[in-house]
């Protein structure tokens, strides 16, 4: 697909259910009995394209392609024994996928009312609702926003900045490749637990077996696996063409 | 129609109040029965219908209010041009159904629904007046509540909250269980029209 | 009487507005000449009239406003009388979020933080109920201390004074960027279907 129609496209979904859905629409397919491996393929095709623009995929939309991935794979994997007490993802992501089309048909119908009552006006009296600096009087309906807005603007010049605020770790795949790609350079062949790092949190883990799934496309890597469910063993790749070459 | 005393002076008090006005309020300073009071708003409503005009009676959350007929709102808008709110984004108004219809939830509970983060839309809604913040789920972290406003009926035109289009077909959806949720009994595809189960909502 | 387009038009401006409405505002909108704008005047005075309605159209210097009829205000006055007062005046609004939040606190503390004198705007919290005394700080002088009532919680839908939200959490979802306003509506279907041929995974 051509790249301008795919970064116009991606940012028209509100996350990576809306594009599912919007997959599934597409290829007339039955929500309630998904082929996930075709869902997953026609997923990835979307995000890569994405990246290839070097686009900075949202790390939802990642998320999903791990999900979709394994998915995927455990229906290709040998059951652990029958007392996995696993909540069934594929379950989960129905559900997901019904509740959020339910909420995005209401908000289709919500919308239809904002365009009837958005027309109709109360007297002037009401008005005073429009106005930013009074609360409003219901009980129970005033907003604390107003009573902490005003603190805030009392304390804006006479206290230190508020306290930095905790940033959501946003890891960017680009830095997640070059981060493998130095490590098997600097260390040689080594396995995919020590490559991602010993307490390494589950973005963290998907977004390096992304970034190691890039790279196996690229020819850039081989990834060897000796039993199911074993240890992945990461190797670069000998025809490793010379760095940031397309992926061709 | 001509209206007489006891509508009279609801229609001058609903004129004049600055929110809805409920019936306790309206039984209260009239003196009259509820009964009595219903019957009242009736005779406004159809007497106002009667003579054409632009004003009409309606019920928001559990009062009454007059406003102007929304058929005339491109008229009325010149009157606000630029001091009228916009309409809400799409990621708003996904967001604000997801808290209108699983309130009081908390910010991850929404995320969970939409599959994205609703930060800055939960911040213009809050900045809307649309939702507020009402409490904390007693969980780690204690995250806060946020629950629908009296401004999110009037700016929907909603009666109340039991007025939410598919409700009891929302409400049941969340409350099933992944493992037992089902394809409906009715047939339907991917093709059908979305507006097929909210047909008795209107 | 049943009110034509233009005179609707007229009464749903005149409902509307905030200020009584002038003849060119009303040309203006309406586009219509200024000898059809006052026949529709007094066809909507008119039918108000002859409906016996609690609204009337009244003159107001150079312009024209609903009012309501003042036979009635009498009882109109009975709605304001026993109610609070509606809103909270910025004053107030301070000084119940320094209170909220460093109770319980003294007046001078509430004047440290604010900058200006709080006399009035703490007498106006304590006659609406929304602070009360908790006490005397044992200070030189033993200055009254006050605190937040069950009423504040009331008016702010808080169950508890801990649901507060803290100050911190507040600045974090005012630091999110707010969201750009409207996004052009959804794909929902054809529209942006791409091309398959870089399928290279198939």
């Amino acid at each position: 697909m051509s790249a301008d129609t795919c970064r116009v496209t991606l940012e028209l979904f509100e996350g990576p259910l809306d594009l599912l859905l919007y997959l599934i629409r597409r290829d007339e397919l039955d929500i309630w009995d998904v082929p996930v491996a075709h869902v997953a393929r026609q997923y990835l095709q979307y995000i890569r394209a994405a990246r290839e623009l070097n686009l900075d995929v949202a790390s939802e939309y990642l998320v999903m392609a791990a999900t979709l991935t394994s998915i995927k794979s455990r229906s290709l994997l040998p059951r652990r024994g029958e007392g996995d007490e696993d909540e069934d993802p594929r379950a989960l992501l129905l559900r997901q996928l019904v509740l959020y089309r339910a909420f995005r048909e209401v908000s289709g119908e919500l919308r239809e009312i904002e365009n009837v009552w958005r027309d109709s006006f109360p007297g002037p009296g009401e008005r005073g609702r429009w106005s930013r600096d009074t609360a409003p009087m219901d009980p129970g309906q005033a907003s604390i926003l107003d009573l902490v807005g005003a603190l805030e603007e009392l304390q804006a010049d006479r206290l230190p900045p508020p306290p930095a605020r905790f940033e959501r770790p946003r890891m960017s795949l680009a830095e997640c490749i070059v981060d493998i790609e130095t490590s098997l350079k600097d260390r040689g062949p080594m396995g995919f637990r020590r490559l991602v790092g010993g307490n390494a949190g589950p973005e963290r883990i998907i977004y390096y077996f992304l970034a190691l799934l890039e790279l196996a496309v690229r020819g850039r890597v081989v990834i060897r696996q000796t039993s199911p469910l074993g240890e992945l063993t990461v190797a670069p790749s000998m025809a490793a063409a010379p760095k940031g070459a397309a992926p061709e | 129609m001509i209206l007489d005393k006891l509508a009279r002076e609801i229609e001058a008090i609903i004129f004049a109040a600055d929110t809805p006005v409920d019936m306790e309020t309206l039984t209260r300073i009239t003196g009259a029965l509820e009964d009595s009071v219903q019957q009242a708003l009736d005779r406004i409503s159809g007497s106002l219908e009667e003579g054409g005009h632009a004003m009409m009676l309606r019920r928001v959350g559990s009062g009454w209010r007059i406003v102007t007929d929304p058929a005339l709102g491109e008229v009325v808008s010149l009157l606000f041009e630029d001091r009228r709110p916009g309409k809400l984004s799409r990621a708003s108004l996904e967001t604000l159904a997801v808290v209108a219809y699983s309130q009081p939830c908390t910010r991850a509970e929404v995320e969970e629904i939409r599959g994205v983060g609703c930060d800055s839309a939960l911040r213009t809604l809050l900045e809307r007046n649309m939702i507020r913040i009402a409490g904390r789920r007693e969980l780690p972290g204690r995250p806060l509540l946020y629950a629908t406003t009296q401004e999110f009926l009037l700016y929907f035109g909603l009666d109340d909250l039991d007025h939410l289009p598919r409700l009891d077909e929302i409400t049941e959806l969340l409350q099933t269980p992944p493992e037992e949720l089902q394809r409906p009994d009715h047939p339907e595809g991917e093709k059908a029209s979305p507006k097929e189960d909210a047909a008795e909502d209107g």
